[in-house]
């Protein structure tokens, strides 16, 4: 029987594999489209003020841009799949190394900020569901839609109006990597991932709410009721174990939306991460860096929901033995 | 008590009405939905008489009188270049809101087009829109908009285009999986059975059924269209300067966060009370439409 | 006589202003069973709940009394005391056994909880019970079935696992909430023997709640008849079907449909053949998380339908039934076969026009009144579609002429054209969505279960009105339905179906009286018999 | 938290520096980032050098001589010079670094287009011959980092842009991208070790965040700095030291004079008239600027009086009737890259609104803007010229009918007679009266409207012993920490 199993979750997850491949392949040709969509010569713009015609040349054939589109498109797709994702337009060295300079800092960002997160959601989606209709129900919700409705950027410039100018509490940018320092690290990492935290968790809150509330109006919900079971273990063992199915998905897709939707706090708090190589590669017209960052963060995306779906196989029993 | 004959006439038992009208009268015993209601009808009106009923012009320099503090004559205060934030955020209103509905009408267009071809087609043409959509679905919103406004520069018609791309996915698959759910209903089906076309099925008895789907999820996508729109001003790359949007002030507000309090405070508060109220909106409204929410405001109504 | 487990006084329970319950009164006495009958919404499950002080919706109060035998007043306790007697003095059975179970908690777990917290049990201890347990419900190989899962469990043997876990600490009362209405009738006797033999042994005491008149005979002793929160009669089993005393009493037990009790009305004289199919083979491919699989829903199934004549089709939930009037009526593709009406081809149908006029011949009526019609058009739209389609009438006059003759023929008010469906009752609709199949003059009406979800009483009259009309337009029936008593009373040929091929095909009169197929014989055996079984006993 | 700087600059008593954005890259020759060349400043050196007077003193050249012909310079190299990774500076790697220059035509290539030809007669001298004289030389060669002199090596290698290898008081030691720049003290610096062991150069955009920053002791010097704040922070000096110093540096406005009606002089002069030049530099600089009509700040030797223009909107008027134009629409590009145009341009746009001129602002990032004067799509434009020493290097360019940078299309025969001259003229009284010449006509006739003379504003530790420069140079060689 369980090589059975072990073959229904091995089936389940190259389901989900191969479909993940389709569509990092689509997602490789809308990236590799980006820079023929410019309207106009995308070295021209890109060169700017540095504009010679040898520059030019030089860029043409380094970025490979004078050779046939199909074939571009197969050595763009051959070589990102190696790893190579071209050379900058600006400062000439490879994307890959840019960008992978920048990830650490924006993954700290992004986890702590998911943490932050997950600890003001778990806690206040939980009671406010079991809680529902009552006050304390109606203040979580409101908060939380509070939550939603804030731009992030503005709540960081409150953020550090309030934590640096006024209070002198933290300090307001900067980045000092986790191995050189951990506590710096965590001093400098508090603001910006706070501020992440805060928008990311009324969001999970919401649907935190509603996966518990699914799952208490659920039959054996009652069932466990019906056994006389103490009130914690029917909201642990019964509810919350249940609803945690649906809050992976979505701490999955928070963590993916951070990963790329911390561009303006990254701006706010001169943070060093992949989100600010972005801005400054669009404001410098920088197409392998935009293409290669798009890439990555696509990437990572797809890559965390087949980490979600595994985790799936893993607790879902109708998935692993089914 | 066994013995009690109740009058028995030929009617059968009624079921609970469940109409329209009732749903009207459900959102609008919500004191919430209400309230947002009103603050939304108030950012609409603004957003068209807001020109006319500025106090002062709102590309009006006047760089004597810059960053004065709010005041009888300038209830917001005035900004670096001596403007009056209260006449540009009013203004400001037609410019986010505009941005806001052109850009979900975009998404809502091309995604409700491709949901309601994939969900009620299905088969192969099915398979490869939603492949499509699983990969404009892959890039985060703020980065695809920013690729988008990359390629074709900043400024107002590529801010809608670009918010209006990001936020098709998500009308597609709302659309799609509405279109699924209600096309496998019997009475889609006793269509089917009686040769109606494929027109008339889309119109008459699908496109209703999904209406209040799409309505919430159309309010919901507005309060993020607000943000999206917000934070591409606020990066410099969205509605391009004098024209006032909420997030350009907020964009021109960074210089001034220790000085002038209320360069950042009223814009901010803004965009923040518009999407709240979008966002309460459409929350009420999924209230009603989600059936077991709804029963549970009609107990609540008539205890 | 002795003290009773449960005594309820006047219990009543309100929610908002709407008096959800009222008045009920009733005792049970140890190894005795009491049945609550009525139809859907009459507050039998409310009854319970709020006697058990298990109701969970939002503003829900309840008065009145529910004394236990030890003393414990169950109304307004605490919770600590409630939560002291479920399980151990109570065990709850509910109707829907897929959704009952915990689906990520073993099987084992799920039954040694209420042991765990009420009896303290060691793990060890508890599982040797779970065993038990599982054994005494008739699981197979309950051993590997502890650590299994509710998924890999058929709907019977859900069910099953649900009354061994209500069962686990011994309860002196068991509350079955329609325990039965979600299985097949097969499947149904199977459990009624299983707890019928359980109460034997252990001596508990039942609640059995059921809409179903005919089961309440099989289990019960004493009857509480409920009708729109109210108990119209109570009374021993006996006493309601030999002199009810109640007209709704008298009523339900005569729209309860029973073998042997009606034939259908003669067929028309050698009448020709309409609907030929030949060999029906329809497969779907399903995709599940881990893969797609395919389902052999029709295999290989022949049968003609004659003019004038009603064709039976029964079998069990999943036999194919439904798959079958879907390739008729084009919904679903078929693998193979061909299907042959009057002299056109079903399946080889294209274009347009020649599928149009297809339609025109076979038209169709679903099982569920309440979705089978769009919330948002009216009656009159509704009916006036397929003329519309069809350009059956002239102009918007003609059509609302015409649909007010539909109206009429159905047995409904013309002024209803104006109606919403959420205006009608369950069975108007039903009529709505007869007039509408009507509407294209056709000259088969499929007929997919259109009277399970009604009520008795108002499924009898809607048999009657199909009856009229086939006496009035000559209509042929393809009649799809898994309660034999009605089959019996409609149809002239008889299509038994099990797992998607034909077992038996025969004119109604010889398979009831001598069935050939021992699936056949199992289902005729699963009926519900006329009589309570504690007068045949 | 205070102290913390030296956390982050790595080495304890190194100097944390703040500037406002990331270089693009670090090959002085490519850049043209000054954000890049504040950090090659340190990095790089040239053959002369400006003090702080912006007058040319010796650098790698210790000396050198002109011919009499006033067309043959000999420069004698210092002897002493290795580059950061130990090899020996001589004069190839001068004859490289110039040659890669004109003959790559990178962006400086016109600063040495006066050049004929570039010899080594040894390994320690190097021989220019220019093709007519040319006073300017000097200030071309070593006015700014362009011309820094590179190892071929280097360059080869590819590692220039990340990883630059000078003969500057700072070698390069990490670079974190997007965060900061680490340069440690070059102990065999021809001019003597600096006295701080390294220098940190963070990237903080933000100019609030900046001086909190500064205010709290984590970075030691910044030039990050809004001009709204300088009035607050000269009441700070407890925590740190503000030095401002006028520039060079100028703003202009310039209408195309290759379309209607723009080629009418006074239309321009009419635009010229109703400008509000000190609302300007109030809402731009916070009054930190000084508003003129001309280039040249009044503090330069190359300065000339000239007034013409007031904010008068009935002149205005009274030109546009004359020239018989009525309601315009104006297309005015200025560049979100330079927020301070952005707020200008919102300015004129309200100034030139009475007369019924409505404007249109395109704020493009910078190499769009680039390209869009080149190509003259544009009505009016606003810019800087920053970083200016000789006159000739932006009259001509500017101004000259053939000039590089002339995308207004002005031509006018008598300035470019005139230029002419005064490029070659060597007496320093006489080209001063040629430029203030034609530097008026140019002011006339409205090619130019100039707006302002920025200052150069930097925030600093009271403890550092800095001093701010004109040409915006940031040196860190000289200072030291006081304690
Ligand atoms: N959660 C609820 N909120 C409000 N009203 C409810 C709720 N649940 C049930 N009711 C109402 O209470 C009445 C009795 O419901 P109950 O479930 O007891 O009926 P029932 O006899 O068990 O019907 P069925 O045979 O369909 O199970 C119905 O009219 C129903 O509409
Ligand atoms: N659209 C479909 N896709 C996949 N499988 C289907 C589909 N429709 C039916 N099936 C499968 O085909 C088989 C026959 O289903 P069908 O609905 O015909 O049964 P039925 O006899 O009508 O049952 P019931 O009495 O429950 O209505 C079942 O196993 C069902 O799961
Ligand atoms: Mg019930
Ligand atoms: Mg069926
Ligand atoms: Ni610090």
């Amino acid at each position: 029987m369980s090589a059975f199993l072990r073959n229904s979750t091995v089936r389940f997850l190259a389901r989900r594999l191969a479909y993940s491949a389709i569509v990092l392949a689509g997602v490789m040709v809308v990236v590799f489209s980006l820079v023929h969509l410019v309207p106009g010569d995308p070295i021209r713009i890109a060169l700017g003020t540095r504009y010679t015609p040898e520059a030019y040349d030089a860029l043409l054939v380094a970025s490979g841009l004078d050779r046939p589109l199909w074939e571009q498109f197969f050595s763009y797709i051959g070589s990102a799949v190696t790893g190579d994702l071209g050379v900058s337009f600006r400062n000439g060295s490879p994307v890959t190394v840019n960008l992978l300079d920048r990830l650490p800092a924006t993954a700290s960002l992004a986890v702590v900020g998911l943490i932050v997160a997950l600890l003001i959601s778990v806690p206040a989606g939980i009671w406010s569901a079991l809680h529902e209709g009552r006050v304390s129900d109606a203040i979580v919700r409101v908060s939380s839609q509070f939550g939603v409705s804030v731009p992030d950027f503005w709540m960081g410039m409150l953020m550090i109006t309030l934590f640096s100018s006024v209070l002198g509490w933290l300090p307001s940018s900067g980045y000092v990597p986790l191995t050189e320092d951990p506590l710096l690290w965590l001093r400098h990492v508090t603001l910006p991932a706070v501020t992440v935290g805060i928008v990311a968790g009324a969001i999970m809150t919401r649907y935190i709410r509603a996966a518990v509330l699914e799952v208490a109006a659920a039959g054996y919900v009652r069932t466990a009721r019906s056994k006389g079971l103490a009130p914690a273990v029917i909201t642990f063992r019964h509810i919350v174990r249940n609803a945690l199915i649906p809050v992976l998905t979505i701490a999955g897709i928070q963590l993916a939306t951070i990963l790329g939707g911390v561009i303006v706090v990254e701006v706010v708090f001169a943070w060093p991460g992949i989100g600010r190589l972005v801005f400054d590669a669009v404001a410098a017209r920088d197409y392998p860096l935009i293409q290669g960052a798009v890439l990555l963060i696509a990437a990572l995306f797809l890559l965390i929901n087949l980490i979600v779906d595994v985790l799936y196989a893993v607790v879902d029993p109708r998935i692993r033995l089914s | 008590m066994t013995n009690m004959e109740p009058s028995l006439t030929e009617v059968e038992p009624q079921p609970p009405t469940t109409s329209r009208v009732a749903s009207w009268r459900l959102l609008l015993s919500n004191p919430v939905t209400v309230i947002s209601a009103i603050v939304l009808l108030t950012v609409i009106v603004v957003a068209f008489i807001g020109p006319w009923i500025a106090p002062y012009g709102i590309n009006k320099t006047n760089v004597a009188n810059a960053l004065q503090p709010p005041s009888g004559a300038h209830w917001f205060g005035t900004d670096d270049l001596g403007r009056d934030i209260f006449s540009r955020v009013l203004v400001a209103t037609q410019v986010s809101l505009k941005v806001a509905v052109v850009s979900v009408a975009i998404a809502l267009g091309a995604g409700l087009l491709i949901g309601v071809v994939a969900g009620y087609r299905g088969g192969w043409l099915d398979m490869v829109l939603m492949r499509v959509v699983d990969v404009m679905f892959a890039f985060p919103v703020l980065l695809l908009a920013l690729a988008i406004v990359a390629i074709l520069g900043p400024g107002l018609t590529t801010t809608m285009l670009a918010i209006g791309v990001v936020y098709t996915p998500i009308f597609a698959r709302v659309a799609r999986a509405s279109t699924l759910s209600v096309s496998v209903e019997p009475f889609v089906q006793v269509s089917r059975t009686m040769g109606t076309g494929n027109g008339y099925i889309l119109g008459r008895h699908i496109l209703p059924n999904i209406a209040g789907t799409l309505i919430v999820q159309t309010s919901l996508s507005l309060a993020f269209a607000l943000l999206a729109e917000a934070a591409l001003s606020f990066l410099g790359l969205g509605v391009q300067p004098p024209q006032p949007s909420w997030g350009r002030m907020l964009f021109d507000a960074q210089g001034f966060l220790g000085q002038a309090w209320w360069m950042s405070v009223f814009p901010g508060a803004a965009i923040c009370l518009t999407v709240l109220a979008f966002n309460l909106a459409g929350d009420g409204m999924r209230d009603v439409l989600d059936p077991k929410q709804r029963t549970m405001l009609e107990a609540r109504r008539k205890r | 006589m002795s003290t009773p487990v449960i005594s309820v006084r006047d219990l009543g329970v309100r929610i908002g202003a709407n008096r959800i319950v009222e008045g009920m009164s009733f005792d049970v006495e140890p190894g005795q069973t009491l049945g609550i009958v009525g139809e859907s919404g009459s507050g039998k499950s409310m009854t319970v709940l709020a006697a058990t002080g298990l109701i969970d919706v939002p503003g829900a109060v309840v008065a009145g009394s529910s004394l236990l035998a030890d003393g414990t007043e169950l109304v307004g306790a605490r919770e600590r005391t409630m939560r002291r007697v479920h399980g151990k003095t109570i065990g709850f059975v509910f109707q829907d056994p897929s959704t009952s179970l915990n689906p990520l908690l073993t099987l084992e777990r799920q039954i040694t909880e209420s042991l765990q917290a009420h009896r303290g049990l060691t793990r060890r201890a508890a599982r040797t019970r779970a065993l038990e347990l599982l054994e005494a419900v008739g699981i197979p190989e309950p051993e590997a079935r502890l650590d299994g899962y509710p998924h890999q469990l058929s709907g019977g043997q859900r069910q099953r696992v649900m009354i061994a876990i209500a069962l686990a600490c011994d309860p002196q009362l068991l509350i079955a909430d329609e325990p039965t209405t979600a299985l097949d009738v097969t499947t149904q006797a199977q459990i009624i023997d299983l707890v019928r033999d359980l109460q034997r042994d252990r001596g508990t005491a039942v609640v059995w709640i059921s809409h179903d008149l005919g089961v309440i005979g099989q289990v019960a002793d004493e009857v509480t008849v409920m009708r729109t929160g109210a108990s119209v009669e109570q009374a021993p089993i006996t006493d309601i079907y030999d002199a009810p005393r109640h007209s709704y009493t008298r009523e339900l037990l005569a729209a309860r449909p029973m073998l042997g009790k009606a034939t259908p009305p003669p067929a028309p004289e050698a009448p020709e053949a309409l609907l030929s199919v030949e060999g029906l083979d329809v497969r779907f491919t399903v995709g599940s998380a881990t893969g797609r699989r395919t389902v052999h829903a029709v295999d290989d199934v022949s049968f003609t339908v004659k003019r004038g004549t009603t064709l039976g089709l029964v079998g069990e939930s999943g036999s194919g039934k439904s798959t079958v009037a879907g390739a008729l009526t084009g919904l679903v593709p078929p693998h193979a076969g061909t299907a042959v009406i009057g002299d056109r081809s079903i399946f080889d149908a294209r274009g347009r026009s020649v599928t149009k006029a297809l339609r025109r011949r076979i038209s169709m009526v679903f099982q569920d009144p309440f979705s089978s019609l769009n919330s948002r058009n009216t009656v009159g739209t509704a009916i006036a579609e397929p003329l519309r389609v069809h350009r059956l009438a002239d102009g918007r006059s003609g059509r609302e002429h015409r649909v007010a003759q539909l109206l009429e023929l159905v047995g409904l008010p013309t002024d209803f054209a104006r109606r919403y469906p959420h205006e009608l009752s369950g069975g108007q609709r039903q009529r709505v969505s007869i007039a509408r199949a009507l509407a294209v003059e056709p000259e088969l009406l499929i007929l997919d279960e259109s009277t399970a979800s009604l009520d008795v009483s108002v499924q009898a009259k809607v048999l009657d009105l199909l009856k009229r009309l086939q006496a009035e337009l000559g209509i042929a029936y393809l009649f799809i339905a898994h309660d034999l008593a009605i089959v019996q009373e409609m149809c002239h040929e008889v299509l038994v179906m099990r797992q998607g091929r034909a077992v038996e095909y025969r004119p109604a009169v010889e398979l009831f009286a001598d069935p050939e197929d021992e699936y056949t014989r199992r289902l005729l055996d699963a009926v519900p018999p006329e009589r309570p079984r504690a007068a045949a006993s | 938290s205070t102290g913390e700087g030296t956390d982050l600059g790595g080495t304890s008593g190194g100097l944390v520096a703040a500037i406002a954005g990331e270089p693009d890259q670090l090959d002085p020759h490519m850049t043209t980032s000054y954000f890049a060349f504040q950090v090659l400043e340190n990095v790089y050196d040239t053959l002369v050098e400006p003090d702080e007077n912006l007058e040319m003193q010796p650098a790698l050249a210790q000396s050198w001589e002109l011919s009499d012909d006033q067309l043959t310079w000999t420069f004698n190299l210092r002897d002493d010079v290795t580059f950061h990774d130990g090899s020996e500076f001589t004069a190839d790697d001068v004859l490289y670094s110039y040659n890669r220059i004109i003959d790559g035509e990178l962006s400086n290539a016109w600063r040495l287009s006066a050049i004929e030809d570039i010899t080594a007669p040894d390994e320690h001298t190097v021989e220019i011959t220019v093709s007519q004289p040319s006073p300017n030389l000097l200030s071309n060669l070593g006015g700014f980092k362009g011309l820094a002199i590179v190892q071929q090596a280097n360059v080869d290698s590819g590692d220039i842009t990340t990883k630059p290898i000078g003969t500057g008081p700072f070698a390069l030691e990490s670079y974190t991208s997007g965060d900061s720049i680490t340069l440690t003290a070059n102990e065999k610096h021809w001019a003597g070790a600096p006295q701080i062991p390294s220098v940190t150069f963070r990237f903080i955009s933000e100019g609030s965040t900046a001086i909190a920053a500064l205010k709290g002791g984590e970075i030691d010097w910044t030039d990050s700095i809004p001009a709204q704040q300088v009035e607050g922070l000269s009441a700070d000096s407890e925590v740190l030291t503000l030095g401002q110093t006028p520039s060079n540096d100028y703003w202009y406005l310039t209408l195309n004079q290759n379309r209607e009606p723009w080629n009418d002089v006074r239309v321009r002069q009419a635009i010229a008239y109703a400008i509000d030049r000190d609302a300007i530099v109030q809402a731009t600089s916070y009054g930190t600027a000084a508003a003129n009509q001309l280039a040249i700040p009044v503090q330069s030797v190359w300065y000339t009086e000239y007034d013409t223009y007031s904010t008068d909107l009935d002149r205005a008027q009274a030109l546009l009737d004359e020239a018989g134009v009525g309601d315009l629409t104006l297309d005015l590009m200025v560049s979100s890259d330079y927020p301070e145009t952005v707020t200008a341009a919102q300015i004129i746009a309200d100034n030139l609104e009475p007369l019924g001129i409505t404007v249109e602002i395109r704020s493009p990032d910078f190499a769009t803007w680039l390209d869009e004067q080149n190509t003259g799509e544009f009505d009016m434009l606003m810019m800087g010229w920053l970083g200016n020493i000789d006159p000739d290097d932006f009259y001509y360019a500017q101004h000259h009918s053939g000039g590089a940078s002339n995308a207004q299309g002005y031509a006018n025969s008598e300035v470019d007679d005139l230029l002419d001259q005064a490029r070659t003229e060597t007496d320093a009284d006489v080209r001063q009266q040629l430029y203030g010449e034609l530097a008026t006509i140019i002011a006339d006739e409205a090619s130019y409207i100039y707006l302002y003379n920025p200052s150069v504003i930097q925030a600093w530790n009271p403890d550092l012993d800095y001093e701010v420069r004109g040409d915006r140079a940031v040196r860190f060689r000289d200072v030291s920490f006081g304690e």
